[in-house]
């Protein structure tokens, strides 16, 4: 079983460490224009919450690539953005349900979260665990899996 | 068992590979008729536009993924299909027994139906040699005409640009991707191809291609006539469904197939933009589009090794960047009857946004000029959310749909 | 680096936005926001000016590590010539703005001139553009903040913006950014205001850069590990927010209560940090609703509350229900002790009020104690007032007044000029707890004595945030001393004043220092700046502030006579608690304190300190 | 004799029941020290930081001193504000 991102929200202060660990290992820069992380902020229930790829085993922007720029890391799981073969298309920024890959105009490729390899910046950087990197049989983890079912246009038997 | 895939384009490509996860065992036979390795026409562009070389086109690059997935590979054209005897008619005169068979065929471009489309320097923009042939002809300074500022028209435009030629653009529709943008948005992209130095002409047809001395003539209505060293046509697709014309197909738009993507013809499925299906918002049509190609594809493929799966109509989705300003429309982003609709627009900054509800789902949607979480605009559509207060939210301010995507994940 | 080496210049008069160069000789010699922003605005603006004329001007400043992982690292400041006061003001404020501005790669705006008609500035990085603002003028900072992310399409726009109360010159109205973070004090707001300028509105995709990234991110992560394991920034502070404070310094004696007429609220407890954590009304749920983080904040002592919704200020107001800025210590203390007020909600309420028009809630809350003292001296009556019965104690007087004022109808018009115009307009200016015209904050100096040396001194009038040595005569932070003695206070102000010059200066938040001592501090600036930046040279920087913020305001007229507190507080001996029978005693340590600081008797510097600190 | 006992933040989860909002009236005997008061009340030395005797601080080393009658004890974990 890999091991996944765990996000809870109610620990979540909305401080933005992740959104620039994240940039950082990403471009070298604090950026969190550029963060493959976000935090929402509900500002009238003040909740955040962050929110980031979930890694569906079926990955829409996967599948949607038309030029094969999205592979699965063998070790973490991760479905990662092959810069040298993405062109750029966006194809994947709109297959993707869950709005979590985007478009990069300075680099004109598209980014997302593809868990730093086995050691997410983000979980290294949230002062309060908010965003931890566990065992991949945490419920949570699970419970969007459904979700993302939910969305799926080919419900798997 | 003898899975035979005819296409070799996405749709083909992700049936055979889920053939192959799903049945270790049988033999899975990928049929294409253009020469090389199965490329993608969504690369194109990027090719023309010199940012990739032709290997950037290939849909896998590991030479050796096809051979490694015990995918056979056949290049050749399939002339007919006798579903009795369950063969396919090959060009090279033989014939080729199935078992299980996806049509995935794709679509090929139409020609208008107008004098000099014949002529040599007119071109589709489809095949990988199409793009040699134009990549020939449209050098720095060259005076280029794309007929056609539907989506492929424009995909192909910023490559033309690119390439440093002068560019003008005819578009029969009033404004430009007609059947992606609303007025508003087809004209915000209209005036920024201006801004950036393209020749726009909407509701203009070309009636008449001639050659003269230095190029092409092309005559408009309305207009003066033009000349081109280089005229592009991109004025739309139809389904590869010529050789099915005997072999009692169902056809329709397309192949008509069912949830299971299953055509009229026992063992016979069909995939991506040959195929007409559900839509998403109810009806059938042809969805020619690339999410929605490999997602058929997947579908058809489980079901013909025995795992019932169930397509549950297409969702359209497009995106496009025009020279930088980036496109994207959802479903039913001309609305229904009844529905709510909310948008916003900064003509200055060229930023645009319209949901389209119906109650308190999202239905459908076009952003232009906004990039980030446009996906979760599908993930709320096509989950069909009850958007709650969230609804009141994007009336007010449509630009919230991420936020309204993620206040409502557990 | 850690700066983005440019500032955007804005001429309101001209309509024009252009970039220039920072000077990178002044930030060797100031590194940040208020240092360096105030050394721009010395330079440039007539110490003598109105500051409510448009050769005043505005400068919104970040330091080099805004906008970085260094914990606290969100402050941005706002610099100008206060308006409440008419000395240097440097009132600096959270949230995520600040960060924004440096991210769309900027160090300052400044502005200048007066803008024709109502303006507000959009950034998107490079972009910068003055657009019209009629549409927004009359509206709140919370319409406007709606309204700017509905227009411009983006989510994440960050934006900056006065209120009502800063368009109607209420002298000291703030600045408000990401809806409840606040530059607040001096009146900056109405600075903004006289020049027709309504709010900024920041987009940035650039990033920030720091020097040596590999030990800058070592020693911000070693470093943050201090602040989580620090009782106070890792427990207390998330946990209860400045508020904690409330029962503290009740206990202590020092709570200014009723225009500081008493230094101890019977209702204390019931506006406290502790009483935010407390279901009650009709929904039985708590004040607080959860702490909230300002940009790269590990500490998170934000508070966010919400108002029970059969309150009676927001029965049939919706726009009131949701949670949003809650009560900080200072502003429990000001609409609460100081005017008598134990009415939790009411005091959350007009707070809201503060945050959602631009107002300085501690100046506010003391505006209407001293009016409040007037009422009820019978100074002024029922007809001045229109009929609101001033007492100490009225919710409601308290939540009608806070609207008048936003509004600027009314009394509220009056109580608009602030503590000391107000009261010397009724003929009794020693009602009016200020000094410089600035309302004093929520430590009486009668209980703790070194207040009373930092009040007098600060730069910007009255405040707490100059030289904080409640630290150490309440929280024993760094150690303990004894709060109603003045021995060695002197030069424990003037410590405090200088370091918290240079964390100012910085970008860090002042909380950091609950944890960090400048040592802490020295190497995370060391690592993201260009050069060497030693303990011994940023303490000296901070005085160097310290002394140019000084001479900026004597140049504008003030002099020793006005580094004196409210007469109450040297004359009238507290009635009760710990510091019974005293009162400040100023006089015992404002010599030592000039000279330690190297000024004459007059508190003015004197040459060879000038020149030893380069100014 | 009677003394009063406060306890505030997160040390108030030690107060017993019959305290009303931080505060308890005791009836201990003569010579009660703060220190026997905490430790009755199993509230954790290691969290004890401020320590206020009728509203002044009472530094670690005199936790030992007896207290009087009427006499007010305050306690805060590590706190602070601004």
């Amino acid at each position: 079983m890999y091991r996944s991102l765990s996000i809870d929200p109610d620990k979540c202060t909305g401080c933005l460490q992740c959104e620039m660990a994240c940039s950082y290992e990403y471009e070298g820069v604090f950026n969190p224009a550029h963060s493959r992380i976000k935090v929402f902020t509900f500002h009238q229930e003040g909740r955040f919450v962050p929110y980031t790829c979930t890694q569906c085993a079926d990955a829409w922007c996967q599948h949607a690539c038309p030029v094969d720029a999205i592979r699965v890391d063998a070790e973490t799981g991760a479905k990662e953005i092959k810069e040298n073969l993405c062109v750029g298309c966006k194809v994947c920024t709109i297959a993707c349900p869950f709005g979590t890959v985007n478009y990069n105009h300075d680099r004109g490729k598209v980014l997302k979260c593809d868990l730093c390899g086995g050691d997410p910046a983000c979980a290294r950087a949230c002062p309060t665990q908010a965003i931890t990197y566990v065992d991949g049989d945490w419920a949570g983890y699970e419970k969007m899996r459904a979700w993302a079912a939910r969305t799926d246009n080919a419900t798997h038997a | 068992m003898r899975h035979v895939i005819v296409g070799r384009g996405p749709a083909g490509v992700v049936a055979a590979e889920t053939l192959r996860a799903h049945d270790r065992a049988s033999e899975v036979l990928l049929i294409g008729d253009e020469p090389g390795p199965a490329y993608s026409r969504m690369a194109i562009p990027y090719l023309l536009a010199r940012q990739i070389r032709e290997e950037g086109t290939w849909l896998r690059h590991d030479t050796t993924h096809f051979e490694r997935q015990r995918v056979g590979q056949l290049e050749t054209r399939v002339e007919a299909l006798n579903a009795e005897s369950k063969t396919l008619a090959l060009a090279n005169g033989t014939t080729l027994d199935y078992d299980r068979l996806l049509l995935a065929t794709g679509s090929s471009p139409v020609d208008p139906p107008i004098e000099g489309v014949d002529l040599p320097r007119v071109h589709h923009c489809w095949t990988l040699e199409d793009a040699h042939h134009i990549m020939e002809s449209a050098e720095a300074g060259s005076r280029v005409v794309l007929m056609g500022a539907g989506f492929i028209g424009c995909i192909i435009m910023e490559a033309l640009k690119l390439r440093g030629v002068r560019l003008t653009v005819v578009e029969a529709g009033d404004r430009m991707v007609p059947r992606m943008m609303d007025q508003v948005a087809g004209n915000l992209i209209k005036q920024w191809c201006i801004d950036q130095g393209i020749e726009v002409c909407t509701s203009t047809r070309i009636t008449r291609i001639e050659p003269g001395d230095e190029g092409l003539w092309l005559h408009c209505e309305p207009g003066e006539p033009m000349q081109a060293d280089l005229v592009v046509v991109a004025t739309g697709v139809r389904p590869n469904v010529g050789f099915l014309q005997e072999s009692g197909v169902e056809i329709g738009n397309g192949i008509r197939v069912d949830a299971h993507q299953r055509s009229s013809v026992d063992d016979v499925y069909a995939a991506g933009d040959v195929c007409e299906g559900a839509s998403w918002q109810g009806g059938r049509g042809v969805h020619a589009i690339q999410p929605m190609a490999v997602e058929t594809a997947r579908v058809a493929a489980l079901n013909m090794v025995g795992r019932e799966a169930t397509h549950v109509g297409s969702l359209d989705m497009n995106v496009l960047d025009t020279l930088g300003l980036i496109s994207v429309s959802y479903g039913q982003w001309m609305g229904v009857e009844g529905g709510d609709s909310a948008s916003l627009l900064d003509e200055r900054s060229g930023r645009y946004v319209k949901l389209r509800f119906d109650g308190d789902h999202l239905i459908g949607g076009i952003t232009l000029g906004i990039t980030e979480h446009v996906g979760a605009l599908r993930g709320l559509i096509q989950s069909r959310r009850h958007l709650g207060v969230w609804k009141k939210h994007l009336m007010e301010n449509p630009t919230r749909f991420m936020e309204a995507w993620v206040s409502t994940v557990p | 680096m850690g700066w983005q080496k440019k500032i955007l210049r804005v001429n309101l008069t001209e309509g024009t936005c252009i970039s220039e160069p920072l000077d990178m000789g002044w930030a060797n010699e100031y590194l940040g926001q208020r240092g360096l922003a105030t050394k721009y605005l010395v330079e440039e603006v007539d110490p003598k000016v109105d500051p409510l004329s448009p050769e005043n001007k505005l400068i919104f400043a970040t330091g080099p590590l805004t906008g970085t992982p260094a914990s606290t690292g969100a402050r941005y400041s706002v610099i100008t010539k206060g308006a409440l006061t008419g000395a240097i003001a440097c009132s600096n404020s959270g949230g995520y703005f600040g960060a924004e501005l440096k991210f769309a790669g900027w160090d300052m705006i400044i502005f200048e001139g007066c803008a024709e008609k109502p303006v507000y500035l959009y950034i998107n990085d490079d972009q910068a553009e003055l657009l019209p603002a009629d549409d927004l003028w009359g509206k709140s900072v919370w319409e406007t903040d709606e309204i700017l992310h509905r227009v411009h399409q983006d989510p994440q726009l960050r934006i900056s913006a006065i209120g009502r109360a800063g368009e109607k010159g209420v002298l000291y109205a703030c600045i408000v950014n990401d809806l409840h973070r606040a530059a607040g004090r001096s009146g900056v707001g109405a600075v903004m205001g006289s020049k027709n300028l309504k709010a900024v509105a920041v987009r940035g995709t650039k990033g920030v850069r720091v020097a040596d990234p590999e030990r800058f991110l070592k020693v911000v992560a070693e470093k943050k590990q201090v602040l989580a394991e620090n009782a106070v920034t890792g427990q207390g502070l998330p946990a209860y927010g400045t508020q904690v404070l409330m029962n503290v310094i009740n206990e202590l004696g020092a709570l200014p209560t009723r225009n500081a007429r008493d230094v101890q609220f019977e209702g204390a407890s019931r506006i406290s940090g502790e009483a935010m954590h407390e279901p009650r009304g009709s929904e039985q749920k708590p004040n607080l609703v959860t702490n909230q983080a300002c940009f790269g904040c590990t500490i998170a002592c934000g508070r966010i509350s919400r108002i029970d919704k059969g309150h009676y200020t927001v029965v049939n107001r919706p726009e009131y229900w949701g949670a949003s800025g809650g009560l900080e210590y200072e502003n429990a203390w000001s609409l609460g002790a100081d005017c008598g007020v134990e009415d939790l909600d009411a005091l959350t309420w007009a707070n809201f009020v503060c945050n959602e028009q631009g107002l300085d809630p501690i100046s506010f809350g003391a505006t209407l104690a001293a009016a409040m003292e007037l009422y009820e001296t019978g100074v002024i009556t029922d007809e001045d007032t229109g009929g609101i019965a001033l007492k100490f104690g009225s919710a409601e007087a308290l939540t009608s007044m806070v609207q008048q004022v936003a509004n600027g109808e009314g009394f509220g018009r009056e109580l608009a000029l602030g503590s000391r115009r107000l009261c010397e307009k009724y003929g009794h200016p020693e009602l009016s707890m200020t000094v410089k015209g600035q309302e004093f904050p929520a430590y009486d100096p009668r209980g703790i004595q070194g207040m009373g040396l930092t009040y007098a001194t600060s730069n910007r009038g009255a405040c707490h945030l100059r030289s904080y040595t409640v630290s150490s005569e309440v929280l024993g932070i760094p150690e303990k001393t004894d709060p109603l003695v003045t021995d060695g206070k002197p030069a424990l102000v003037k410590a405090f004043q200088d370091v918290t010059a240079t964390v100012d200066a910085s970008g860090l938040c002042l909380f950091s220092t609950f944890a960090w001592s400048l040592e802490d501090i020295q190497p995370q600036i060391d690592a993201a700046c260009e050069g060497d930046w030693s303990l011994d040279r940023l303490l000296e920087m901070g005085e160097r502030i310290w002394n140019l913020e000084r001479q900026f305001n004597i140049a504008a007229g003030f002099t020793g006579k006005d580094d004196r507190l409210p007469k109450r507080l040297v004359s009238e001996p507290v009635k009760s608690g710990p510091a019974k029978g005293l009162v400040n005693q100023l006089d015992k340590m404002l010599p030592e304190y000039y000279q330690l600081r190297g000024w004459d008797e007059g508190g003015v510097p004197r040459e060879e300190t000038l020149e030893r600190l380069g100014l | 004799m009677p003394v009063t006992f406060k306890l505030y933040a997160s040390l108030m989860v030690y107060l017993p029941p019959e305290a009303k909002r931080h505060a308890v009236t005791l009836e201990v005997p003569e010579g009660t020290a703060p220190i026997q008061l905490l430790e009755r009340y199993g509230v954790p030395l290691a969290d004890v930081h401020l320590l206020l005797v009728n509203g002044v601080f009472l530094p670690p080393s005199q936790r030992h001193r007896p207290l009087e009658a009427g006499d007010t004890l305050a306690v805060w974990p590590a706190v602070a504000g601004g």
